[in-house]
């Protein structure tokens, strides 16, 4: 399957459609609207379901093939927002304070283009390991805490002017509420084992990509609400939200494969490498670097790189994992 | 009935100052407040009801007129500069005015 | 089966006795409520999933089979309010602008109505065109069109002092949005075709019915809450409100047939023209007839059309189908 | 800390009025809203909030006391007859006014 | 634009005391009102909107001074000392005074 | 298997291990907050679920094997608030309308335990009177009207005093909502049968262990939200709340024996004696018995009993009917 036939897989698949037609819905000011418990009750739903398969996966392969991976993805997640930061500085030319907001979210993740990804493999039966959503976990606070930390040094009064202590700062990026849920999810997998798993799966399993379905429809109307703010944050960080996910795609597919996965594995390092946060990362650098504009982050990644990456970058990053790494479909 | 006159403070915020902002009350001997889930449109853009997080709250505490100056003060000096929000005071009255 | 044991076979149904429930947990004041947000997740899966699957048949019989019946459906839904009108001008003795209301429900559908009713061919095991919601999608706006038409010509300072120009009218009838979700589902349908539904069967096939149950309950509640109204309305009108739907489900039937469709498919016909809108057009008439009593049509459509057609309508309707066109168990 | 006076303007109506009021809202130049679902009873019978489109929405803006004259001039010309609604002014006093 | 004075009388409470109280305001010839589900804390603990029987609800009414003082008077009396509840009057000015 | 190897199953059941993962979410303060109407749908989804089921054994099994536990059931409700209320005024202390209150708690029972406990024996693989949940649905009023009555006897001005005339009572204790809707969703299964248990199994039954797992997960933090309250309450009522389901649970399990019911039935109205209400009894004392405090009733039944029973409770009572009815695994 070359690059072009995997994008119109992925276009073709009901989860995608349906996101557009939300974007369109939208567009056409239709007047449909999923009220918000709607959204947290399948959010909720989508991450206790990953995490709970990623659990069951986890007791069962152990801990010894999972800390190099795990260790990739934290580092990964450290490293991101260090060269983010100067391109935002200089080429999209943020200040110091957006720049640090800005790379705290292209270096976090996006559970559900996570998501999105691993159905994509089902889709096309490439295996990949199955307890990768534990570095869908671990690869979600690093990020934000070296955010703050690059917000905070080069603009040091910004601490002090307001902004929470980094007591709180850390609470705030390690049991953030799809932290807490995906790490306690996977906990309860690892404790509740395969009888859990067989015991559920008529829950977490069997409407799992219909509900994932329904999820990405409310989601294409959240990120079209927010197209009309992109004339607000210029044609710079507009590329920055087109480009930086296909680099970090890249190094993430290579930095997977390094640290022992599979090439499905790989290529799923790869998805989490080049989505960026649109919950975790903005409620923590809306509490934590006040200063920072939030129109330009959150249009950034979910009027720009969420849809990018669901739609055209899923594909992409599957492509280079199978030229680089070949063994796939 | 005799009814006593207290100010009653209201704060539209968006939904994560919600923490901030408890704890700030709370410093400041409030007693009680009510708190509503809202939508919004002001300086800083749309706030649609659609994820929690970026949606609105409206919080109303009734006080004393002496403390709804000093909670303004504070609002107006700690708060308003971080957050996307609005304050305004309005006059009411009350039964029971041991309890605000 | 005779209509007798079609009637019991119905009201014997999950959807159907819970509907009995939820109209009496509101005649029994027992306070039990089903949140809004409820109410909208479970109408959006209904449409989506009927959408759905309506559209994957569709990509499959091609249009040469679906113009005919589409066109007859159209043709119902102009017609209907065409002749509503005189009868509620003269016979219920509504106003001009309360008349072309009223029958601008009756023209266009209601899609559970549609939904029980194709639970009921699935019951009695009844074959029909897989593709017949598409016929429910098209049904829906025309009706309306003709209504506001109706509405303004008969009373022309109407259009001048209040209402919506034109063009918003045409919005809110085309683009409603049960009409863009049904649309809208039925094209990502025929874009996913049968592999788009063979994953996302756990969510939109196994768990249908019980889903439609559910609703029914809120439903009957939703009914039962307007019952009070009832006297406010008039006999005339809940004589209309049953007499029409009957009328309509037989010219349905027939229309169906001489369509081309199967006898299954002309009693779904039959049924689109005997149910009467309830969401897309009070939603339009309220701001394209604000003239119009909102009290008369919703009461009329509420609580006794949509009552009537899913407990006694179904049944009849079918024993019509089955006496004329025979080919029916 | 000072306040400025001005005026809160009140309108609860069906929530299918939605769109039009925002409309007229921003017509006539209002800087911001905050919208509430609510659930209300009046002349026009129960609005209970089970289905959306019949439930009620409450919808406040703050301005200054001449552009809540012109807009309640409007709401009572174009808005009221055509919409089950109410409409109140109320005194606040707000921070910051150059906001609204 | 002419408006005429009202009272606003807003009783938050308890979401139990929703069918007690909405039948005391219709006793005493409320002509409609407006409910908002919220969430509150006060003295008698905090009352988080997870389950609907323990939340809070806000009613809002709006009636002629005179029936303000009659309804306050009667809430007093019958209603504060059953239900965790506060009641307070706001001064408003309606359209259209003879609907209240 | 013995109790310790049961606590160790129970604990590590996927419902349970959510529900310590909801308590976990509040003490750590996550933000996590599932909105009240996802609250509303699981619950009412459950109480549909399990009744209907019954509904349709109970039409299966004909009244004549149900009449005795029923019966035993309703005199079960009636009696343990006659014992609870000495207990808790001379023992825990309390004035006399707050003991009543919260014998009435006692005396009715709570629906998610009789949920978890269902699941529990299907999880072992225990047979059990597939129509129990009627047991369930006539436990519900009973004590709230003992508990009623002994409030308005013992303070005779109470009654004057405001708090609803007893017309209202029983309608509150008999059409509460889940009183109503258990119920009715019996009634709905015996008159459905087989046939519409068959057609709405995809929702009803594939998905329920897991919609409970979710609800559960809500339960957790509802219930730790009360924990604050704990020291309000005083150590006597906590032990109140851990010891007097013990006693019931045994006295429960030999009631279910001398009905005639199985072991496994047994175990269940054992669980049914244990268990406290903590939505109807709530909602009708609040209104019958206003001058009771909220806070002693609501935090002993959902901080102290609740969590007791679902993770201690349940193996412990299983392990009485194994010890003293036999035929266990
Ligand atoms: N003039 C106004 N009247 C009523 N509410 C307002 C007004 N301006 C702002 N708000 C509310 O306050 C929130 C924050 O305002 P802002 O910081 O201006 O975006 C908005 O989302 C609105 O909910
Ligand atoms: N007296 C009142 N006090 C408070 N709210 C009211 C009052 N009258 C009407 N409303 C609200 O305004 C809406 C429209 O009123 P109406 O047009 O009278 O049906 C009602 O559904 C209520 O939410
Ligand atoms: N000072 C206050 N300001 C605003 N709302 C309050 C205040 N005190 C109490 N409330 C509200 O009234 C409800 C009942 O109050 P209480 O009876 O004091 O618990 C609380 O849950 C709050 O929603
Ligand atoms: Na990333
Ligand atoms: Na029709
Ligand atoms: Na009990």
């Amino acid at each position: 399957m070359d690059w072009w036939e995997g994008v119109l897989a992925n276009l073709a698949s009901p989860p995608i459609v349906f996101f557009a037609l939300g974007v369109l819905s939208v567009l056409l000011r239709t007047d449909l609207r999923l009220p918000e418990p709607v959204y947290t009750a399948l959010a909720t739903y989508l991450l206790m379901a990953i995490g709970f398969k990623g659990g069951v996966a986890l007791a069962e392969s152990g801990w010894s093939q999972v800390w190099r991976p795990g260790l990739a993805a934290v580092l990964l997640g450290c490293c991101i927002p260090l060269w983010c930061y100067p391109v935002l500085r200089r080429l999209v030319r943020l200040s110091p304070v957006d720049a640090a907001a800005v790379a705290a979210h292209y270096g976090s993740v996006s559970a559900v283009t996570f998501v999105a990804a691993v159905n994509y493999l089902n889709e096309l039966r490439v295996p990949y390991e199955p307890h990768a959503s534990a570095f869908l976990a671990v690869m979600e606070s690093p990020a934000i805490v070296v955010g703050v930390l690059l917000g905070r040094l080069t603009q040091p009064q910004a601490a002090a002017e307001g902004g929470l202590p980094w007591r709180q700062v850390l609470h705030e990026a390690l049991l953030g509420r799809s932290v807490f849920l995906l790490l306690g999810a996977l906990a309860a997998g690892a404790i509740c084992g395969a009888r859990g798993e067989e015991a559920t799966r008529g829950f977490f399993v069997a409407p799992f990509q219909g509900v994932l379905t329904l999820f990405l429809f409310e989601m294409g109307m959240v990120a079209a609400r927010r197209l009309g703010e992109l004339r607000r944050v210029g044609l710079r960080l507009i590329a920055f939200g087109l480009v930086m996910p296909m680099v970090h795609g890249a190094v993430g597919v290579v930095a997977g494969h390094f640290a022992g996965l599979s090439p499905g594995g790989a290529f799923l390092m790869g998805v989490l490498a080049a989505s960026a946060s649109y919950i975790a990362a903005p409620a923590a650098m809306r509490l934590s670097l006040p200063q920072a504009n939030p129109t330009l982050y959150l249009t950034a990644v979910l009027a720009v790189t969420f849809p990018f990456n669901v739609t055209l970058g899923l594909p992409l990053y599957y492509q280079l994992a199978r030229w680089w790494l070949g063994g796939l479909p | 009935m005799k009814t006593h006159p207290m100010k009653l403070v209201t704060v539209v915020c968006e939904a994560l100052a919600r923490v901030p902002l408890l704890q700030l009350l709370k410093s400041h001997g409030v007693h009680g407040y009510t708190l509503f889930p809202v939508e919004g449109t002001g300086a800083r853009g749309e706030r649609p009801a659609d994820i929690e997080e970026f949606a609105n709250i409206q919080v109303e505490v009734i006080v004393p007129a002496a403390v709804a100056d000093a909670l303004v003060e504070k609002l107006h000096r700690d708060f308003l500069p971080q957050f996307a929000a609005i304050v305004y005071v309005t006059a009411v009255e009350v039964l029971r005015p041991e309890k605000f």
